[in-house]
């Protein structure tokens, strides 16, 4: 980007890519039109944010968004190369939760992989342990995740088999594929949420790890999921700044602005994720009851543990592969 | 050069397996019987129709006509490939519409040939054997005797595209021929054939048919073919049969116009028959023989039974006699040919002797004469 | 050139410098210039550029390559991924060839609807179709309880291969069918009648001439369905399990995932070396057995008709059947569209037409169908244009070079999406052509190529060679020669390869989903994002409306040209 | 009945476009000329080679060989469609190999027709006046009079599938002819067809030929056709050009030994030409005319030339004499042929009027006898 940091006068356009769907509608209702109504900054939306879109987009000089909703592992293994640095004065690293920042980026938002279960598929003992999602025997059925090894699988799977969470790094992946072979065969590795979605509300699958807000989508569209509050992993939502995009200072803005509370309490309302910075109180946010039954940030949620951003950043390339052939072996 | 006999040699073939036609019919060949034929397509005119015909075991029969007449499809009727719209046709006095074409030991040459383009000269011939199961030996032996009789050597190997119209036309008469089925339909084989080749086909085609009594029923628009090769003759004209007989029977007595004017040359007087004589213009002429049903008929005489002399010469006792110019005489080795135009405009002529006296020539105003016993009359 | 050795004979004899043959192989080259230029820009440079990056990233080397064949699990995935896709064109083959007789059989008016039914699963897009097998499948679906009823067990089809297999073959269903059906018409039927007068049962002479002649056709559908099947992976990724992941599914991850550009290229370039190897393989495995090329030698083709034969019980129930599999995820996707519910249910449990109001509502969905529509109407109409007249070039190739240049007409299919929406994407930023319409129809153009050149060439390679050498005797020029006598002749094919195209655009997600923009996406671009995080079912809604949208129109259209054909013969 | 002349009242054509091929041929027929020509299909012997040939403007030309001769190729070099693989042609002197077949303004009948099979028939015929954008009115009355003169009224919207064999070629015949090129090639324009119709078709042919001078080149089988129609006949053998000549020219002088029995019947003799006559077995002859150069050569004597006498009985005087047996004696009205086996087993044939003197009866001894001038000498 040649005319980096140009301080153009007059309305400009960011544009937005994201998850699409019901999210990125919140993502505009919450974020994107309080800052246009005070700075007069129009937003363009696409979705899905696909990181290889930003690798070839900035390896050929030409980014085309200015920002992206999508995973930091990305803002964090090719900061300054496909990202950018956020300087912003506003952008405080204290504000956060410890162990949730990078150069490249800070979260916007805060969720948890949740376990659940089908409360119709079992009338009489539940399940209420982390322990029973790889106990088939007692809880027979299928076991839907998506299709990515950083979606809580593998730190379930180690503390089921006794590791404690807060021993959980650096991961030992083959302990945990171990443990998952024992339920392996009836363990469903789904290619979208979408499709998680439609399993649990067909009666499908009997259980499932998913992020906070479809779970919330799940069982507001009829399935009847109950979390289980033993142990959950939970991680960041965050918006990064696609390198060399000349509106980057105004792209850093609109971050510094959406983590703000009124924004951040407003999105999460509407998500039923939680506000990233630590000064926001959660109990403030007017949650529904659904929206609060899966919701790791509210008191006794059982164990928790951040997923740790520098392992994941560092290992995620080579989990990923191993993850591969570990599933179709 | 000659066409090997398949089925007199029956200990070749494997055991009758379910290939062989349940009611396979006799070594000669069959009885054909079409009973009232016809055939429309979609909704048009009738392309054939009130066909009756008899074919005896062995007999070779000749469908003649002119093009469109309706020889192909009468010969696609019975071989099975086009569904009588009317009629049956009943081999052996069996009636054989339920049997499927390949059940029927058939041989057919098309008309269009209809090679298997995807199949060698070779292949091709071998096809019907193949489907017979005779032992490869016995295949490479027969298909090696009919290549050798249509002259198709060294073109074993080559594709239809690649052979020349005659070869391929020699490729469907081989193929049709080789496996020796009971009865031969042959739609125009030699039609793209020079003199030679057609005549050496001609004679094996003969002498198949003397040696094996197949029946055959053959199409062909070339006459001398006809009468040459066949029992009995067969004269199509728009869909109906016009006439059938011997080709003697039928070049004497043709007994419609169409006949005598399809089947070789004729002079045609147009005339009403009275108690006391055929009457043509000024002349009454004696009817001669078969003097009755004369009614409405015309009087055909053939050019070689006419003679013809100046108008004014002396007119032999007792013959017949019409005014007419000469128009054209023309000279063909032994014999001369005298083209004529009759009083009433209609055309005629006489072919008689290259040294023939009186000589005439063209413009000559003459009298064709004949004996009433030459003469014949014919249906309009 | 093998011709031009000796010029025996006097001096003064010389060889002609530009006789047919020589005017030929200019032709040859002037008819395939346009594609390939298309090609070469489309898809060959990018794809140069892949192959360079496959060897320099992360390190310079072959460490790309060798990972391959040590990592474990590309080349199980890789043998698997070729089994499955032929077994897909195998089956398909099976279900496809006897509909296909039994069109070229039809009269006008039922053949209209037998074409639209083959039809109907293009039109009704790839995302809801997988949802409606999913449905389908499921445990508790339609087909368990049904296969229950009958005795057959209760094993649920879903996370099975057979699952996947019978979903990929009804979705690859219509590409053989078009193309077998195109060059099936050609065959003369006659020969068929010969075959049973020379003794051949009507079985025996089906076997042994019309299948040999109907090799272009199966030839044709079985390379597009085989090469199809390869690049797959939204199908297994819903319906099967990890023990069904194709190899697209393990690009997929390398590119999007890992951003590993240069391992999934060397992957993606391996697919389309071993792809090509085993087509050139079954090719000349074929060639020993069948013609490439028939060219007729009997007098013009008589159509079946009246007499010609008709269909009997067996092959009209057979059929049914097919004609039931084609139809069966729309039948199932348009009652799931009015469903109350928020994610798919069929049968519904409650009814509304919420779908439908969201869809005519909703700006987004509206649009989406709109440019949607528009790139594949132009992206097809250039694809037809140019890939029927290299079409008509590779014909009058030799057997050679007609062999490379299919190979590189073909590629385009075999290299995973992924890959070529990432290069082309990359091509397009520095072009600006990203972001626009028409971008997205110039990719489409070069993606749909391959299949119009294949259906064209089929039917190409059943024509008289001799008509078009009569039609300019006759003084026709070449122009005229193409649009009197041979267009008309290879209508069928153009006309199946311009569905072909225009479905494939229609269809076509990774690449539209790169090279969008705001209001600038198409509509499996719009399902998909709908479909990503979580269920929409306006996409039951929307591709309800595209199946009528498309359907009614076609068989409209059919049924007046069956009676205007009719009219016309009298 | 008459064929309509394209080219004869020019103003009814649009404005010269750039249809008109720059070079366009004179309006007469043109003048052919073959170097040397030669084709060899893929990798196998030369179907037609060193083929040398002047055909003048306006000729009629008839190519006659046997089936797989070349006549079909050579047809396919003239019109453009197959490419020489050695030797030219010339147009009018300019050697037209760079001219694209539809420059050439050619008409041509396919030996297999090549109908647009999803053309009517009207459509087929009015092709090649569509590509020369006549007006419809023209069109349709140029289409309406070869479609009288072929005798396909009725058939103008049937499609060529469902037309019969001798239709389609006639079909053919009449898009070659419709719209009066410069040069017909015709390549068994008739074969199909009934006696009669071919007759009537050949005088239309000559009657245009005759008319427009326009250059035929004609490929028959049919040897009288040959005769009748064509001003010279080149006689094809395995690819090369045997003999060129009038037919009466190479009828009574064939030259090669392959002429006189390919072109008519021969009675030959193989005997050694010495200084003092024609050695045959124990005879010696006199050389007649054309006594030199006759070493090697064969000696021919045409049957309507022969007479036939029994082996006592007196030789006319002057007369050359070779015994042989008769085999067979058969009367066609008015001639009688007789068939002949010579003592060197070589068979013969006399054709005689049918009342000659002395008679003859298979099985009898005889002698075959003839003036000296009457024969001929041929190269083996
Ligand atoms: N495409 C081809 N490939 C190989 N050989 C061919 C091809 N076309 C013709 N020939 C051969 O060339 C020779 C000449 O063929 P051509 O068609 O010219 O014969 P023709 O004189 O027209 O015979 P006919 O009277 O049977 O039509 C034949 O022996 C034929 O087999
Ligand atoms: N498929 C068809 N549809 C309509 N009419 C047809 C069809 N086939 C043949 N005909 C017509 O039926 C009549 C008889 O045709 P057929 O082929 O039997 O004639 P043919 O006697 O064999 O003539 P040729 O000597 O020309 O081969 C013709 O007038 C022809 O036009
Ligand atoms: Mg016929
Ligand atoms: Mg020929």
């Amino acid at each position: 980007g040649s005319d980096k940091g140009q301080n153009s006068s007059g309305p400009q356009t960011l544009t937005w890519a994201s998850t699409g769907g019901q999210f990125q509608d919140n993502e505009i209702e919450a974020l994107q039109k309080p800052f246009t109504e005070k700075t007069g900054t129009k937003f363009k939306n696409v979705s899905p944010a696909d990181p290889a879109q930003v690798r070839a987009m900035v390896e050929s000089g030409r980014p085309v968004w200015d920002l992206a909703n999508m995973s930091w592992i990305y803002a964090g293994a090719y900061c300054d190369k496909f990202y950018e640095k956020l300087d912003h004065r506003d952008l405080d690293r204290s504000l956060f939760p410890e162990g949730t920042t990078g150069d490249c980026f800070v979260p916007t938002y805060r969720f948890a992989n949740v376990f659940a279960y089908n409360a119709d598929l079992y009338k009489g003992e539940q399940p209420d342990n982390i322990k029973d999602f790889f106990d088939t025997k007692r809880f027979p059925g299928k076991r839907i995740v998506f299709d990515y090894p950083k979606n809580g699988l593998l730190e379930s799977a180690l503390v089921a088999d006794g590791v404690d969470p807060k021993d959980l790094y650096p991961l030992d992946v083959e302990r945990a594929l171990r443990k998952l072979d024992t339920i392996k065969d009836q363990l469903v590795f789904a290619p979208s949420y979408g499709a998680v979605q439609q399993m649990l509300v067909d009666k499908q699958a009997a259980m499932v790890i998913t992020v906070t807000a479809r779970a919330i989508a799940t069982a507001e569209s009829g399935a009847n999921l109950k979390a289980v509050w033993d142990f959950n992993t939970t991680d960041i939502g965050a918006l990064v700044i696609p390198k060399g995009t000349p509106r980057a200072d105004l792209a850093q803005d609109a971050i510094a602005f959406a983590i703000e509370p009124e924004q951040a309490k407003a999105y999460a309302a509407l998500t039923g994720t939680a506000p990233a910075r630590t000064d926001v109180d959660i109990e403030s946010i007017d949650y529904s009851d659904v929206q609060k039954s899966f919701n790791a940030f509210l008191p006794d949620r059982g164990r928790l543990a951040e997923q740790d951003k520098k392992w994941w950043i560092e290992n995620t390339d080579k989990v990923l592969e191993r993850w591969t052939e570990w599933k179709i072996g | 050069m000659r066409i090997p006999v398949l089925g007199t040699d029956r200990q070749t073939r494997r055991p009758a397996s379910e290939a062989a036609p349940p009611a396979a019919p006799p070594a000669a060949g069959g009885r054909i019987r079409l009973d009232g034929l016809g055939k429309r397509f979609g909704s048009g005119a009738m392309a054939v129709s009130g066909v009756d015909l008899d074919i005896a075991p062995g007999e070779f029969i000749t469908l003649l006509g002119p093009s469109g007449s309706g020889k192909t499809t009468t010969l696609n009727m019975i071989a099975g490939f086009t569904d009588p719209s009317e009629g049956r046709i009943l081999l052996n006095d069996q009636d054989i519409s339920p049997l499927p074409p390949h059940r029927r030991n058939f041989g057919m040459v098309f008309q269009s040939y209809a090679l298997f383009p995807h199949l060698t000269v070779a292949q091709n011939i071998a096809f019907p054997l193949r489907e017979r199961r005779l032992d490869r030996a016995e295949i490479t032996r027969r298909v090696g005797e009919v290549v050798e009789l249509t002259d198709l050597r060294g073109k074993e190997n080559r594709r239809p595209h690649e052979l020349s119209g005659g070869q391929q036309q020699r490729v469907a008469l081989a193929r049709a021929v080789v496996f020796s089925p009971s009865v031969l339909l042959l739609d125009e084989p030699l039609s793209a054939l020079d003199r030679k080749l057609r005549q050496s086909l001609q004679r094996e085609i003969k002498r198949l048919h003397d040696e094996l009594r197949l029946t055959f029923v053959f199409v062909t628009h070339d006459q001398d073919e006809a009468m040459t090769l066949s029992d009995r003759i067969a004269v199509f004209r728009e869909g109906r049969l016009d006439a059938v007989g011997t080709p003697d029977g039928l070049y004497h007595d043709p007994g419609t116009r169409f006949v005598a004017q399809f089947l070789g040359e004729s002079n045609l007087f147009e005339g009403t028959a009275g108690p006391d004589g055929y009457r043509w213009r000024d002349r009454v002429w004696p009817l001669g023989r078969g003097a009755a049903g004369t009614e409405g008929r015309h009087l055909v005489v053939r050019p070689e039974k006419l003679g013809v002399i100046p108008a004014a010469d002396p007119v032999p006792s007792g013959h017949s006699t019409a005014p007419a110019t000469v128009t054209d005489v023309s000279f063909y080795g032994t014999y001369q040919r005298v083209e004529l135009r009759y009083d009433d405009e209609s055309p005629g002529c006489v072919v008689r002797p290259a040294q023939a006296t009186p000589s005439v020539t063209a413009g000559e105003a003459v009298l064709a004469h004949w004996r009433p016993e030459d003469q014949v009359f014919v249906t309009p | 050139m093998t011709t031009a050795t000796v010029t025996r004979g006097s001096p003064d004899t010389a060889r002609p410098v530009r006789g047919a043959e020589g005017r030929n192989r200019t032709a040859a080259a002037l008819l395939l210039l346009p594609a390939l230029i298309a090609l070469l820009l489309l898809f060959v440079l990018p794809m140069i550029s892949v192959a360079v990056r496959s060897v320099t990233e992360p390190q310079a080397g072959l460490g790309n390559y060798i990972g391959l064949f040590t990592d474990g699990y590309t080349l199980r995935v890789l043998g698997r991924t070729l089994l499955v896709a032929l077994i897909v064109a195998v089956a398909g083959l099976l279900v496809a060839y006897p509909y296909a007789y039994a069109m070229t059989l039809a009269g006008p008016v039922g053949r209209a609807l037998l074409v639209t039914v083959v039809l109907v699963p293009f039109w009704t897009s790839m995302l809801a179709r997988n949802y409606a097998w999913l449905v389908l499948l499921q445990d508790g679906g339609l087909i368990q309880r049904f296969s229950r009823t009958v005795g057959l067990g209760d094993e649920p089809l879903f996370g099975t291969t057979a699952g996947v297999a019978l979903s990929m073959t009804q979705v690859l269903l219509p590409f053989l069918v078009l193309p077998l059906y195109s060059s099936m018409q050609q065959i003369d039927r006659r020969l068929l009648d010969a075959g049973q007068s020379l003794g051949a049962s009507r079985l025996r002479s089906f076997r042994k001439i019309y299948l040999p002649l109907s090799m272009p056709g199966v030839m044709a559908g079985t390379s597009l369905v085989f090469v199809l099947a390869l690049g797959f992976y939204v199908t297994p990724a819903l319906l099967g399990s990890p023990q069904n992941a194709m190899i697209a599914q393990i690009i997929n991850v390398r590119a999007r995932d890992r951003l590993d550009f240069g391992g999934a290229g060397a992957m993606g370039i391996f697919v389309l070396v071993v792809t090509l190897l085993v087509m050139g393989l079954a090719q000349r495995i074929a060639k020993g057995r069948t013609l490439s090329s028939v060219p007729g030698v009997a007098a013009p083709a008589r159509p079946a008709g009246p007499g010609g034969g008709g269909s009997g019980p067996w092959l009209r129930l057979y059929t049914v059947l097919v004609g039931f599999l084609l139809t069966a995820p729309t039948l199932v996707v348009i009652p799931m569209s009015l469903s109350a519910g928020t994610t798919f249910r069929f049968p519904p449990e409650e009814w509304s037409t919420r779908w439908y109001d969201n869809l005519a509502h909703s700006p987004a969905w509206t649009e989406s169908i709109g440019n949607s529509l528009q790139v594949a109407l132009v992206s097809a109409l250039a694809a037809t244009v140019l890939g029927t007249a290299a079409a008509m070039g590779l014909q009058r190739l030799g057997p050679r070079s007609r062999g490379v240049l299919f190979g590189l007409l073909l590629s385009p299919l075999i290299v995973p999406n992924i890959l070529v929406a990432l290069v082309i994407f990359a091509a397009f930023l520095r072009l600006g052509l990203n972001g626009t319409l028409g971008g997205i129809m110039l990719a489409h153009t070069a993606l749909a190529l391959p299949y119009v050149v294949i259906a064209v060439f089929a039917r190409l390679q059943g024509m008289d060679p001799r008509l078009a050498t009569a039609a300019s005797g006759l003084g026709a020029r070449p122009w005229s020669v193409f649009r009197r006598v041979t267009l008309p002749q290879a209508l069928p094919g153009v006309l199946s390869g311009a569905v072909l195209a225009f479905v494939t655009s229609l269809d076509e997600v990774v690449v539209a989903l790169f090279l969008q923009a705001p209001g600038v996406f198409t509509l499996p671009v719009q399902m998909f994002n709908s479909v990503t995080i979580q269920i929409d079912p306006t996409i039951s809604a929307a591709s309800s409306v595209m199946v009528i949208l498309v359907s009614v129109p076609i068989l409209l259209a059919q049924l007046v040209g069956a009676r205007r054909g009719k009219a016309g013969t009298r």
